[in-house]
């Protein structure tokens, strides 16, 4: 880890045209005060990565009703009814990917894989225009790695050393992306001592920076 | 019993000891209120959870995969997605129940996206039905009338030939090689009525009253 | 979890022609009551997945010298002098895998991939025989998932649901081969009531059995 | 210094603060020894360590990727197989140092296999000559003579073209598009002892006098 950064500091970090992935599941887990200083930097075109479109005031939401986002990929835009009127208005790109296979595309990248091979939405949709790998008698799609520009994480409890724990459900995808991002940024919950080394789930070394004061809860 | 009550409570008895399960959400949900005290089930939440519990008004930092407050249970654990989707994907489900917009007599399952209408998305669904050892369609049989129950989808799949049985307030239905059979019906009723509102071809043997229903 | 299971309960299990995957590195996370175990039940031509051959002594290392292993996949066999020997002699058949390559095959296996799309082995020994994938210009070798019949986790501090974290560096491979093997068996080194269910690794739906008693150190 | 000084600690110079460093089994493990206070290297060791500390003797549940003994230090981290190799194969490893039993001007290495003779495997090797984003081998010149740094290797490769830098007791070779640069030479060489005992063309401009070599 580098250290401790401010809300203006990261806001340096912010370029139109960025891709950054953002940890939570339906904004459980998400960084909202990262989020909400992407807001403030109001930077534009904007790919987004997350599980979920959010809801239009919390979350990967807020990006998208602010017009932010060019394009988002995720698998699940339920609820937020504003992703599905910018999409239908051809002013929002939507790629949406299997939950499972979002996570392990991911993980890829993050692993320096080149892709994954899944059953996962064979013979629907999903498999268009991607190549279909035969093994031992079976499909599987070949989905492709993906990783981003930045990573913002939340849910995490940090220790000094800029190693991470999280708390409850709100692991979810933030452990995944942090591998798989140029730059990682996380808003701790808070920020502890030393986290017990068999206890730690994201390692120091895949982490950038920790945004703390004001954004903690 | 309302016919979702029906539809859980019949679920619930395809659920053996010491399962691990996946519930989707709505009907499906419901399938955890109905499992006897003396089974020993084991549920996920996608999101994160091994041993989920019970909703939990306000709770904000457990939540199950429809984003609600919840609880995990004695002996539970956190898990990321990648862990999450290592059990779906990788066959260490027993069961999963899902709801459905349409499911064939080949066992294909529409159920993320009604084309020009609704795009909600796929979430897990995809990875359950494509992972899980035994599949469940808990529906009501009928879309007020118009059969969900068809000899092919028409709406985009969700996956093809993964669903094992279909579970509605008026049959059970089991997918196999040869076709789509009628097991069991709600003695409410009639062989016939099943059938009118019915697309699938049923293929009828031996049909027996619905199981774990009281009337 | 099923439950705890006896050592005799345990030689039940085990068949002539089995494949066990091994957990440890260089013993250190092996199971060696359970290998005892195998070794007592003088079970024949197995197929054994380990990190490395073991020790002659120690781990795998034992039912190589016991004449029990028909074929090795390891990524390792320089500190069980036997292996070299017995596959020169054409007793053995081993598998070089890479340490990295080994890991995410059975992964793979665990999470219902296909296989692994990985750079690891490319214009070497390793890639002869496998399929080459290029995604966006990059080479990437298909290398094929990796199940078993049997998985033996060491290293583990077990809880009463069946619920498994790891001793120190004894983790290794031992929480991968719990994810892609048909029965998984445990010796953990001990048990306790409850692992707080955010510090929990390999949780409970994977493993099949904990063997205790005289084999726990 | 010994030949083993004189290479681990010219790589130490190598190691910046922050990096994230494998260093592998032999002369490479030398290399901890001489980092400089003022820098804050964290070491990983392959089997599961992040933060890997000094040699222990007697300890048996922590060891190194060489089996041995180990710790770790404050803020570090133990780690499965997967997440070592998630860091190393994808390319969070600043460095890695690794020996070599042949190693040649294209900047590929062999170090696993000598047919016929000795068979050790790969083990973790090949991951992290292909994931780290510098590779730099540490080896003696020559073995007894013979050239270890060669126009092509012979022995089958652990990986081809990847290797950074080239450190031995007697020079610092880099590895460009063009070919093998001689950066250094240890001022206890001639030019043409080098050239001599290098089989691989070097190129030479602007040779230096190895740096952090205390006579």
């Amino acid at each position: 880890m580098r250290g401790i950064i401010s809300g203006d500091k990261f806001k340096t970090l912010l370029k139109d045209g960025m891709s950054i992935m953002v940890g939570g599941f339906l904004t459980n887990g998400t960084p909202e005060g990262l989020i909400d200083l992407v807001v403030e930097a109001n930077i534009k075109d904007l790919t987004i990565i997350c599980n979920d479109g959010g809801y239009p005031d919390k979350g990967v939401g807020k990006l998208v009703v602010n017009k932010q986002v060019k394009k988002l990929i995720a698998s699940h835009i339920g609820t937020n009814p504003m992703v599905g009127t910018l999409m239908s208005e051809g002013k929002l790109e939507v790629e949406l990917s299997p939950q499972g296979t979002l996570a392990e595309r991911i993980r890829a990248y993050g692993a320096g894989l080149g892709g994954v091979l899944t059953p996962t939405g064979l013979d629907t949709l999903v498999q268009e225009g991607k190549e279909i790998i035969t093994i031992k008698d079976k499909k599987y799609i070949l989905e492709e790695a993906l990783g981003a520009d930045l990573a913002l994480v939340g849910g995490a409890i940090a220790d000094n050393y800029g190693n991470l724990k999280y708390n409850k459900t709100m692991r979810n995808f933030n452990p995944i992306i942090a591998t798989a991002c140029e730059l990682v940024v996380c808003e701790p919950r808070k920020i502890i001592d030393e986290i017990n080394p068999e206890n730690v789930i994201t390692p120091h070394p895949f982490v950038d920076y920790l945004l703390v004061g004001e954004y903690n809860d | 019993m309302t016919d979702k009550e029906i539809i859980a409570s019949r679920i619930a008895l395809e659920l053996n000891d010491g399962d691990l399960v996946n519930l989707g959400i709505g009907i499906p949900t419901l399938v955890a209120n109905y499992v006897p005290k003396e089974k020993t089930v084991t549920f996920q939440a996608e999101n994160g959870i091994i041993g989920l519990g019970g909703y939990v008004e306000g709770e904000n930092e457990i939540v199950n995969a429809g984003g609600m407050g919840a609880s995990i249970l004695e002996g539970g654990a956190f898990i990321d997605t990648i862990t999450s989707f290592t059990f779906i994907r990788g066959g260490h489900i027993a069961v999963t129940v899902l709801g459905a917009l349409e499911v064939d007599q080949e066992g294909s399952l529409a159920s993320w996206i009604i084309p020009g209408k609704k795009v909600p998305g796929m979430g897990g669904a995809m990875d359950l039905v494509t992972g899980a050892k035994k599949v469940i369609i808990a529906t009501r049989h009928t879309n007020r009338g118009v059969p969900k129950i068809l000899k092919k989808c028409r709406l985009p799949l969700t996956a093809a030939h993964q669903v094992n049985l279909i579970v509605t307030e008026m049959a059970v239905m089991k997918v196999e090689e040869d076709g789509l059979h009628l097991l069991e019906i709600h003695p409410s009723y009639t062989l016939d009525e099943i059938v009118k509102a019915t697309e699938a071809e049923l293929i009828i043997n031996d049909v027996l009253p619905m199981k774990g229903v009281n009337l």
